[in-house]
């Protein structure tokens, strides 16, 4: 049993006033255990502490109890008083019998002398059961990898680069650029897309601190903040980056077509192919389920033109290795399957489009060249309807606001009228929701535009008619009716949710996820909207909700900043209350592993039996694994179970 | 030398004695004249009881009789074993707690009051342990105790090797305890579920109750490897006080998504007879409120 | 061999006999025994929206008095009964009080719910339990295989949404892979989950014709040959009131209208009369020589 | 007077970041509330285990209090309250069926701001302590005293 020292502050009458310190400290000393007892007007002034730590080395105790006040403010003080005594700062228990006990009890002497003796009584039954603990600091690699090369992506990467850090940039993609890169122009301010995105992915490929790693995919990540090891499948392009000039020849002879992705399946590309005439590296890569030669053996027209040899159709999937010391997660959007959202007939009427194949077709390196035109019919339409909130806002499809859609409906409409002056618009919309920068403004003056009639009311129903052309149903509470306009062309403004190698991703990471949409949660929504509860793994842009572009900039820069501080401060500092298994009673059941939310548990194999072990550097010292272990085998130092056992029968005695 | 062994039955079912005697291993014991069963009034024709090397005691502490009767069998044995999950934590009888012994034995004999006549044991206040009555030597748990353990207690009783229960519970040694749990979505009744789970896959990660997490290893897991979940007969681990405590403690860590609470309740209906079944007169609180606690009024003047 | 608890329905024994004269006889020569029930009430349907505890307990008394442990479900004929019948089901696996109160009267009459039974659609009885590849069978051509079908599967059939029905309520498609399996062809139309207008007959006449209307001449301009239905009360609107409805707006009928049932029977080889197609008012005759086999 | 020995005695677990806020709050604030209550403080409501309340009843405290932070954003360790409400709602319904009082445990969520709720909480639950009857739990050898 260890010796104790119990300091008692009286506080100037705060404590004193209420509570007669000379009878607990007559209680206190009667205790087994305990080899001093002294008070103090203010504990915590100089004279109090001076005389603390004389005592502290004169009585020889090896552990301190101070019934005061909050831990909050106090801990760190008296922590240090007992570090200059020459005992572990956490061999200290502080129990405070002003905010529980004298303040709240004023009026109430007696009965408050006796809780505060219960309350130090407890305290010293707890402390028995206290050991030395230590922070450690553990060394993290000045690294990061940012997942997604999207305008999340690259601007994150970009900022922590510029601050001087290795940064390796993986997208599944041949090239970076992402969904921005799809769109023609961006709203409210209507500059092109391309144009400011394009400088900005030049940047990265020249960026002496960028490792870009484009068509890879993250395959493992282990470890913990500060020192994560990262396996990347490096897909096969069969063309060789290192000597491909980017001429594109190759592209021009290939006689395999296939669907363009990247048009959104509304014109073909070769089976070898760059996404777009700006990609970034300009290095086309080989689709070996359209290519001639992987198919039938034959053709080969590529390597036979290529000027520099570039091509290589025995290249093979390659794995890499980095370490690093914090990930970025901005895997980013995509649209809902529109084809869900049967009413609406995506995919059952051609003229039916989403807002994204909009964006593809105005666009001057789109499919028609800047052409507006209804798919597969090449007609230019005259009627068109947009479609706002398809999907979103709904309860069985996304039940949240997509963010983008009302403002990308203004926006195709103004492309529309740009493209086709006499064009009429019809934008259903339950409202327009303009609350961004210059948002209403835009509003105003799409909404002005003659020709453009935004229809208040969500439409019900698209349907076909026998001349090709479609009808959209809606109820207009204005009119109290039903109306049905013929229109030419339909656009569904369409919810997003994350991309789909979000999940993936997700699940290597062990990231939470939040119900509907596939989006990934943050540590706190209010204030840690970039952290994960995994350390040293942060998100940012549309994968942490939906976001228009200069918010998703915004928190990529965020995410930056919280790297970088992390990457330039060069260590981690463990906290010291880190949960701690005995695996002689751990039985392996894995409860602890499920209830830690920090990814912070397990499994190890230990003498021949699976056993939990805890990540010191991920352990915030919650006790989930503590609330939830059937064994009895996991425990958080100076918190014990059977501390707390102690504290009970204490106090009831 | 023979080893003489006596086994006292109380309120039991008699499947531990089968389990004993169905045990290629003791019958070949006594069959080479190692052991002897000098007492036991369902193995063998003895009418009193001698003085034994060993004692097993098998059942529940039910009656004043079983009271007695252990008391007195205690003298006449050198070791005891309390043999079996009754013995050592009251079992099924335990259950009994829930009810006061009056409306137990109304329940079953009506108005009639078999203890009036003397020819019927009376009723003890509630089952309690053997371990509450006499010093035990030995804890062999289990519903009735598995080969392995019963396997050990022999190798102790005749080579005089140690005897050790496991300290870790049955998931450390159930074939489906692989790969990590994620919380549950959907918490199912076990009776309910029996039809549609994957019997290859841990019982809990699939929303049904299985006890293996807070019942102490020994079977082998039994139960979980041949498609039924745990029902925690071995009772708890031997540094825990409560095994339905602790099986609390484990389902929350598993099934915290789960919403709205009320589904959860409807998975585990009858709290008490599903996380207490075998060890209810061995937890903290051993009965049921008004079969063991006394109520003292605060009188506020 | 399979048994069914049949429950018609009011609207089939008052009005359109032919949905039950069709099925007793197709169900005949699939081997299926239909067990008809002594004592039937009302399914509720009328006091849904007005009483709707005494609907809960009518449809529950309903539930209790067709119970029978031979029977592998009840045939629910119509679309509201079979609305109602699993609208029940629903509500009272979810809501014990709802239970306790409709078990608390049945009591009084010696009935209890002793077990959930199915409940099955027409639909579901051909597709999922007699099964596509027996009516493919069925089908040994000789019928145009050209001809185009449009199917109606009646609102109370597939929604709401929320209780569980025999198939996708947005975007049906066992009635179209019946009609496929009997050899001929089908697509979707934008009308094809319009309401027929039924309920409204009783409140709002007008409208109801008005709904009949846009659902038959909005069909008919797709140019599909027969319209194929299940529910007594979508056949009424759609066939036996055709021509009053076309009339109504200066327009005559155009679409033939047949019961599933019937368009079964006339493949498996049974007599007009038999389907009592004499009884359908809609211009069926236009489409007989394209699917009959002669 | 209620005899010393017959005072009511409620111990409360707080987490660190709401309950127990809550509680130094309203001592700053100088809330006045009953003296019986006793406040364990543990980093997070996850870590309260079902076995304290048992002890903690079976020992002679006539109602247990669990306070942690609001679901579902307040908890600093991001859902330990999730695990708390679960494992609360099985205590409750373990602690119902063998027969004790809903009284005698409840699951709060006091935010750190709200050092009223706490106060009032505190007193509420003192007040209940109080009307409800002392418990005295037989030992197992007053069942063998009985019979030697």
């Amino acid at each position: 049993m260890g010796r104790v020292a119990v300091f008692l502050c009286h506080c100037g009458t705060n404590i004193a006033g209420v509570i007669d310190i000379q009878r607990v400290a007559e209680e206190i000393r009667k205790i087994s255990g305990v080899a001093i007892v002294q008070d103090s007007r203010f504990l915590c002034s100089t004279d109090g502490i001076e005389s603390m730590v004389d005592s502290i080395r004169s009585s020889g105790v090896d552990r301190v109890v101070v019934a005061a006040c909050s831990f909050r403010t106090h801990e760190p003080l008296f922590q240090n008083a007992l570090r200059r005594a020459g005992l572990n700062p956490y061999l200290l228990e502080l129990v405070n019998v002003r905010e529980l006990c004298s303040w709240v009890h004023e009026k109430e002497r007696e009965k408050a002398t006796e809780k505060a003796v219960k309350m130090i009584r407890a305290a010293i039954a707890k402390i028995q059961g206290n050991q030395p603990l230590e922070r450690r600091k553990l060394p993290v690699i000045p690294a990061a990898l940012v997942i997604g090369g999207g305008i999340a992506g690259i601007r994150a990467a970009l900022d922590i680069a510029d601050a001087g850090f290795t940064v390796y940039l993986v997208e599944k993609e041949p090239s970076i650029g992402g969904n921005m890169a799809r769109l023609d122009k961006t709203f409210p301010t209507l500059d092109c897309s391309i144009c400011i995105l394009g400088p900005l992915m030049n940047a990265v490929a020249q960026h002496p601190n960028i490792k870009l790693l484009t068509y890879s995919e993250v395959l493992s990540i282990e470890g913990r903040v500060g020192e994560f090891s990262i396996k990347i499948l490096r897909k096969p392009r069969y063309v060789r980056e290192d000597l491909c000039k980017g001429c594109l020849i190759c592209i021009a002879k290939c006689p395999a077509k296939a669907d363009d992705e990247f048009n959104m399946g509304l014109s073909h590309r070769k089976a070898i192919y760059i996404q777009y005439p700006q990609a970034v590296p300009r290095i086309p890569a080989i689709d070996p389920s359209t290519c001639f030669y992987f198919q039938k053996g034959i053709c080969r027209a590529c390597e036979k033109l290529c000027p520099t040899g570039a091509i290589d159709f025995s290249q093979r999937g390659e794995v890499v290795e980095v370490k690093v010391g914090a990930i970025v997660v901005a895997t980013g959007f995509e649209e809902y399957t529109a084809s869900q959202i049967y009413e609406y007939g995506y995919g059952r009427y051609p003229n039916v489009i989403t807002g994204l194949q909009l964006e593809r077709l105005v666009s001057s390196y789109g499919p028609t060249g800047g052409r507006l035109t209804v798919p597969r019919i090449d007609r230019e339409p005259r009627r068109i309807a947009i479609v706002n909130c398809a999907g979103s806002r709904d309860e069985r499809h996304l039940p949240y606001c997509c963010r983008v859609g009302c403002m990308a409906s203004l926006k195709h409409a103004w492309y529309i009228k740009h493209l086709i002056p006499d064009a009429e618009v019809f934008i259903f919309a339950d409202e327009i929701r303009a609350s961004g920068k210059g948002f209403e403004e835009f509003y105003r003056r799409v909404r002005l535009l003659p020709g453009v009639y935004i229809v208040k009311g969500r439409a019900s129903e698209v349907r076909g008619n026998p001349d090709g052309t479609v009808s959209v149903m809606a109820y207009d509470p204005a009119l109290g009716h039903g109306i049905s306009i013929n229109t030419d062309l339909v656009v569904l403004e369409v919810g997003i949710v994350a991309s789909r190698s979000t999940e993936s991703v997700r699940n290597i990471l062990k990231l939470g996820v939040v119900a509907q949409g596939g989006f990934l949660l943050e540590l706190h929504p209010k204030l840690n909207p970039i952290e994960t509860a995994v350390d040293g793994i942060y998100i940012c842009g549309a994968v942490a909700g939906p976001k228009d572009i200069p918010e998703t900039v915004a928190q990529a820069s965020a995410a930056a900043s919280k790297v970088v501080s992390l990457l330039s401060r060069g260590y981690i500092e463990t906290q010291p209350y880190t949960a701690r298994v005995n695996s002689e009673l751990c039985s392996g059941c894995r409860i602890c592993v499920t209830a830690c939310e920090y990814g912070a548990i397990r499994i190890v194999e230990k003498g021949g039996r699976s056993v939990a072990s805890v990540d010191e550097a991920l352990c915030k010292g919650c006790g989930a694994c503590v609330g939830s272990c059937p064994s009895r085998a996991i425990e958080i130092p100076n918190l014990g179970l059977d501390q707390i056992e102690a504290m009970i029968a204490e106090i009831v005695r | 030398m023979v080893i003489s062994i006596g086994i006292v039955s109380l309120a039991y079912c008699a499947g531990c004695e089968v389990a004993l005697a169905s045990m290629e291993r003791f019958c070949n014991l006594i069959a080479d004249g190692v052991v002897r069963i000098a007492y036991s009034t369902l193995l063998v024709d003895s009418e009193k009881l001698e003085n034994v090397d060993v004692l097993f005691v098998t059942g529940s502490i039910r009656t004043g009789e079983d009271i007695i009767a252990v008391k007195e069998a205690s003298r006449k044995a050198s070791k005891i074993v309390a043999f079996g999950s009754c013995t050592c934590f009251g079992g099924i009888p335990g259950l009994g707690n829930m009810i006061r012994r009056e409306e137990i034995v109304g329940g079953v004999f009506g108005s009639v009051q078999p203890s009036e006549s003397g020819l019927l044991p009376k009723l003890a206040k509630f089952v309690i342990p053997l371990q509450s009555v006499v010093d035990v030597n030995y804890m062999v748990p289990g519903c009735p105790p598995p080969e392995p353990v019963i396997e050990a207690l022999l190798e102790s009783l005749v080579h005089g090797r140690e005897f050790t229960l496991p300290s870790v519970s049955i998931c450390n040694e159930c074939p489906l305890n692989r790969d990590d749990k994620k919380p549950v979505k959907e918490p199912r009744r076990r009776l309910l579920a029996l039809n549609d789970v994957d019997v290859d896959t841990c019982f809990l990660k699939q929303g049904v109750l299985c006890m293996g997490p807070a019942t102490l290893a020994g079977c082998r897991a039994l139960c979980p490897s041949r498609g039924a979940p745990c029902i925690g007969c071995m009772g708890p681990l031997p540094n825990s006080r409560d095994q339905a405590a602790d099986m609390i403690d484990a389902l929350s860590g598993v099934f915290y998504m789960i919403e709205p609470l009320e589904r959860i309740l409807e998975a585990v209906l009858d709290p008490v007879g599903l996380l207490s079944m075998f060890t209810l007169p061995y937890s903290t609180i051993p009965y049921h409120r008004r079969v063991g606690v006394e109520e003292v009024k605060r009188d506020a003047n | 061999m399979v048994r069914l608890t049949l429950f018609t329905g009011c609207f089939t024994l008052v009005k359109q006999v032919a949905v039950e004269a069709s099925i007793l006889s197709v169900l005949k020569y699939f081997n299926i025994e239909l067990v008809v029930p002594r004592s039937v009430n009302c399914c509720g349907f009328a006091f849904r929206s007005v009483y709707p505890s005494l609907s809960l307990y009518l449809t529950g008394r309903l539930l209790a008095s067709l119970y029978d442990a031979e029977s592998s479900g009840i045939l629910a004929l119509c679309n509201g009964c079979y609305l109602m019948l699993r609208e029940a089901i629903h509500r009272l696996r979810e809501n014990p009080r709802q239970l306790e109160f409709v078990r608390s009267y049945l009591r009084e009459e010696g009935l209890d719910l002793r077990s959930i039974p199915r409940i099955v659609h027409p639909i579901e009885l051909f597709h999922d339990m007699i099964g596509i590849e027996v009516l493919r069978g069925i089908s040994r051509g000789g019928q145009d295989r050209n001809t185009v079908i449009a199917t109606h599967y009646g609102c109370h059939a597939l929604r709401p949404s929320t209780i569980p029905s025999f198939d996708n309520p947005l975007n049906p498609s066992k009635m179209e892979r019946i009609i496929e399996a009997l050899g001929f062809r089908t697509r979707d139309y934008p009308e094809r989950l319009d309401c027929c207008g039924a309920v409204l007959l009783a409140s709002n006449p007008s409208l109801a014709m008005k709904m009949a209307y846009s659902k038959i001449s909005g069909t008919a301009r797709w140019g599909f040959q027969l319209l194929v239905t299940t529910c007594p009360y979508c056949f009424e609107m759609l066939d036996s009131r055709q021509e009053a409805v076309m009339q109504m707006f200066g327009d005559e009928p155009k679409l033939p209208v047949m019961l599933l049932t019937q368009l079964i029977g006339l493949q498996i080889g049974l007599s007009e009369g038999s389907v009592a197609l004499n009884l359908n008012l809609s211009p069926v005759d236009r489409v007989l020589p394209y699917i009959l086999r002669r | 007077m209620i005899p010393v020995s017959l005072e009511p005695r409620v111990i409360a677990f707080t987490c660190t970041y709401c309950a127990y806020a809550a509680a130094e709050t309203a001592g700053v604030s100088k809330l006045q509330y009953p003296p019986h209550i006793y406040i364990i403080r543990l980093p997070c409501s996850g870590m309260f285990r079902s076995y304290y309340v048992f002890k903690a009843l079976y020992n002679g405290f006539d109602s247990v209090l669990w306070g942690g932070c609001h679901p579902p954003y307040d908890c600093h360790f991001i859902n330990g309250n999730y695990k708390a409400r679960v494992r609360a709602a099985l205590l409750k319904s373990y602690l119902n069926q063998l027969g004790f009082e809903d009284d005698r445990f409840r699951l709060e969520w006091i935010a750190a701001g709200e050092a009223d709720r706490f106060a009032s909480i505190a007193k509420e639950i003192v007040k209940k302590a109080t009307s409800l009857p002392r418990l005295r739990f037989l030992d197992n050898s007053e069942v063998v005293s009985e019979w030697l």
